[in-house]
């Protein structure tokens, strides 16, 4: 079975934590990692965020299913890349690691790890097709997402309350 | 509005009816149409349903966005014949009709014509004179039909 | 990271589907969907029901959560009887039966389990107070479609 | 879908800002309308975070739709009040608002009010059951929301 079809069950739920853009930019976080056509494929969609403002910086949905050829693709999108493709390629067994060309002509090399059940590091680089990627060449984008449970209130409902 | 909202806007919400598969099973098909990212992308969720048992005959994904020249692109996945990138090809004003090549040669078509509340699709992806799969639905956020 | 809800409802999170008549003769397909939301605090229940041509019969959402006894809450919205609170009532183990108020002096019982892979459910909208039980009663049963929709766990 | 319905389907999208809770902390609010029950109704998602997104305050889903008197009314759930039935109450155009008790008797209040055409001004509060019945004065939670448009940057 492949790594995204073992991994993506348990990483079903909403994450959130912070990410770095090219390390200029610290960006809010938010994925939800949920099944899609009947449990056959998997969604993850990713929302950025400016922490001071909370205004919206750039959006990815992408869903991960199991071709014919037994192949794992995606069907997605993303508000500065557009329209792109990628193919699930090897790696450790705790890593979901996707590559291929957007409509726009971009090399997208795109890695989910699991530290542990409920934190994945992420990081994604990008350069022209045909481009070499350096050696110690940093990614466009990089940070850390966790799973939590929702804040809740102490019983009953009079204590006290940060909402 | 996006420009794919302009043209494509009508089409935001959820269809059913009946469905002719290419292999020649009947069912009921289901399109939900939704917006994302203000109208930047359009997403589909497809699936044809047997009428008698509601098991799922065939299901898949679909995105619709403009390309950096502005050309809708049409990304999707089926249970059947996997991957494909679609570009639009010209057709009658009002239909979307998008083209793409398969594996050995094949080539799939899908064209999808919204008439108010009526919406005709057509989809072959087998070689351009074989069966195709046609199905005609209607908007489902219809009022219900009035309990006997 | 599982909730005592999810651990009860595990198997029930996903798509079902299934021949219905309604108690007034009205047929099609019933589909119900069940997904987890908030990381397991409750689930989201979408259902619908259409005839043969597509055409919708019924619709209908909920939430299914547990009160602060551990029983379930079910707030619903269905399009032939309006909004109601429904709360869990004692039945057989893995059986959820729940029972709660509708506008008009009316109320609602449903009966629903979920075994290898089929979803029955019985449902009655009853008038008044007595509780006769000569009133016609829905029921359903519904196939899983495609997989289980159930948080996975670290191990199995 | 009812003409008062229709009149909130220019919401169908993200919104996003920042506020202050009705206890004063700074928080983060993402509001997601979306159509729902197969668009005859109106799909919520809330969710108000602390600034740098590790702790989920409050989160509540819901869905807006018709009851069969006609009356509009939002089926909900909450991450801190539970199930929740909040009554639509009548109020100008380009003003959602909403109202009602919690399982536990709280009593509830959210409105969504159109700035301009791109901007909602979201304010909510909750009365413990036992609290005085005085009017809408007291602490309550306040956030600009703007849409959430993407900038597409050219070259990348």
């Amino acid at each position: 079975m492949s790594n995204a079809m073992r991994l993506l069950p348990r990483w079903y739920g909403l994450w959130t934590g912070t990410s770095e853009h090219e390390s200029t930019a610290t960006m809010s976080v938010r994925t939800n990692i949920l099944p899609v056509m009947e449990g056959r494929g998997f969604a993850m969609q990713t929302e950025m965020f400016d922490p001071s403002t909370g205004t919206f910086l750039r959006g990815v949905r992408f869903a991960l299913a199991v071709g014919p050829d037994g192949r794992v693709q995606t069907v997605g999108y993303s508000t500065e890349m557009g329209v792109f493709g990628l193919e699930e390629t090897p790696d450790d067994e705790d890593v979901l690691a996707l590559s291929g060309v957007t409509e726009s002509g971009i090399q997208l090399n795109v890695t989910y790890r699991e530290e542990s059940p409920d934190t994945l590091m992420f990081s994604v680089f990008w350069r022209p097709h045909g481009a070499s990627l350096g050696k110690n060449a940093r990614p466009g984008l990089f940070g850390r997402i966790h799973r939590r449970q929702p804040w809740r209130p102490p019983a009953p409902q009079g204590g006290g309350n940060p909402v | 509005m996006t420009t794919i909202m302009d043209r494509f806007g009508p089409l935001i919400g959820l269809w059913r009816g009946p469905i002719v598969l290419q292999d020649g099973r009947k069912g009921i098909a289901e399109f939900s149409f939704c917006p994302h990212f203000e109208g930047n992308l359009i997403e589909l969720v497809a699936l044809s349903i047997d009428a008698e048992t509601g098991e799922s005959q065939a299901w898949g994904m679909a995105h619709l966005a403009l390309d950096r020249a502005g050309r809708t692109v049409w990304r999707q996945f089926n249970q059947r014949i996997g991957f494909a990138t679609l570009n639009e090809v010209d057709d009658d004003p009002g239909v979307l009709s998008a083209s793409g090549s398969l594996s050995a040669g094949r080539q799939m078509m899908i064209s999808i014509r919204q008439d108010g509340d009526e919406l005709a699709v057509t989809v072959s992806s087998g070689m351009p004179d074989g069966p195709k799969t046609v199905s005609r639905m209607r908007r489902a956020s219809r009022t219900l039909r009035e309990r006997p | 990271m599982t909730t005592p809800l999810i651990k009860r409802f595990h198997d029930w999170l996903g798509v079902w589907r299934g021949p219905i008549e309604w108690s007034d003769g009205r047929r099609g397909i019933m589909e119900f969907t069940f997904e987890s939301i908030f990381n397991g605090q409750a689930i989201e229940v979408r259902t619908v029901s259409f005839d043969s041509e597509g055409a919708p019969l019924t619709r209908g959402w909920g939430y299914l959560s547990l009160d602060r006894n551990g029983r379930v809450i079910d707030n619903i919205y269905f399009s032939d009887a309006g909004f109601s609170v429904l709360h869990e009532v004692a039945d057989d183990p893995g059986m959820l039966s729940l029972h709660g108020p509708l506008p008009g002096n009316r109320n609602l019982d449903v009966a629903m389990m979920v075994e290898d892979d089929v979803l029955a459910i019985s449902s009655r909208l009853g008038e008044g107070y007595a509780a006769s039980d000569a009133r016609p009663r829905t029921f359903t049963r519904m196939r899983r479609i495609g997989r289980s929709l159930a948080p996975r766990e670290e191990a199995e | 879908m009812t003409a008062q319905l229709a009149e909130f389907l220019p919401w169908i999208g993200v919104w996003t800002g920042v506020g202050e809770s009705q206890a004063g902390q700074p928080c983060f609010v993402r509001n997601r309308f979306f159509p729902g029950l197969e668009g005859d109704g109106l799909g919520m998602q809330f969710e108000a975070w602390d600034p740098g997104m590790t702790t989920l305050f409050h989160g509540v889903r819901a869905v807006l739709a018709t009851a069969p008197s006609g009356v509009m009314r939002a089926l909900a759930y909450s991450t801190i009040h539970g199930a929740l039935i909040l009554e639509l109450t009548p109020d100008d155009p380009g003003v959602m608002a909403l109202a009602g008790e919690s399982v536990a008797g709280n009593r509830i209040s959210v409105t969504f009010l159109q700035e301009e055409p791109g901007r909602l001004l979201f304010t909510a509060f909750w009365r413990p059951a036992m609290h005085e019945r005085q009017p809408n004065d007291g602490p309550r939670m306040t956030c600009g929301l703007t849409r959430a448009v993407p900038k597409r940057p050219p070259g990348v």
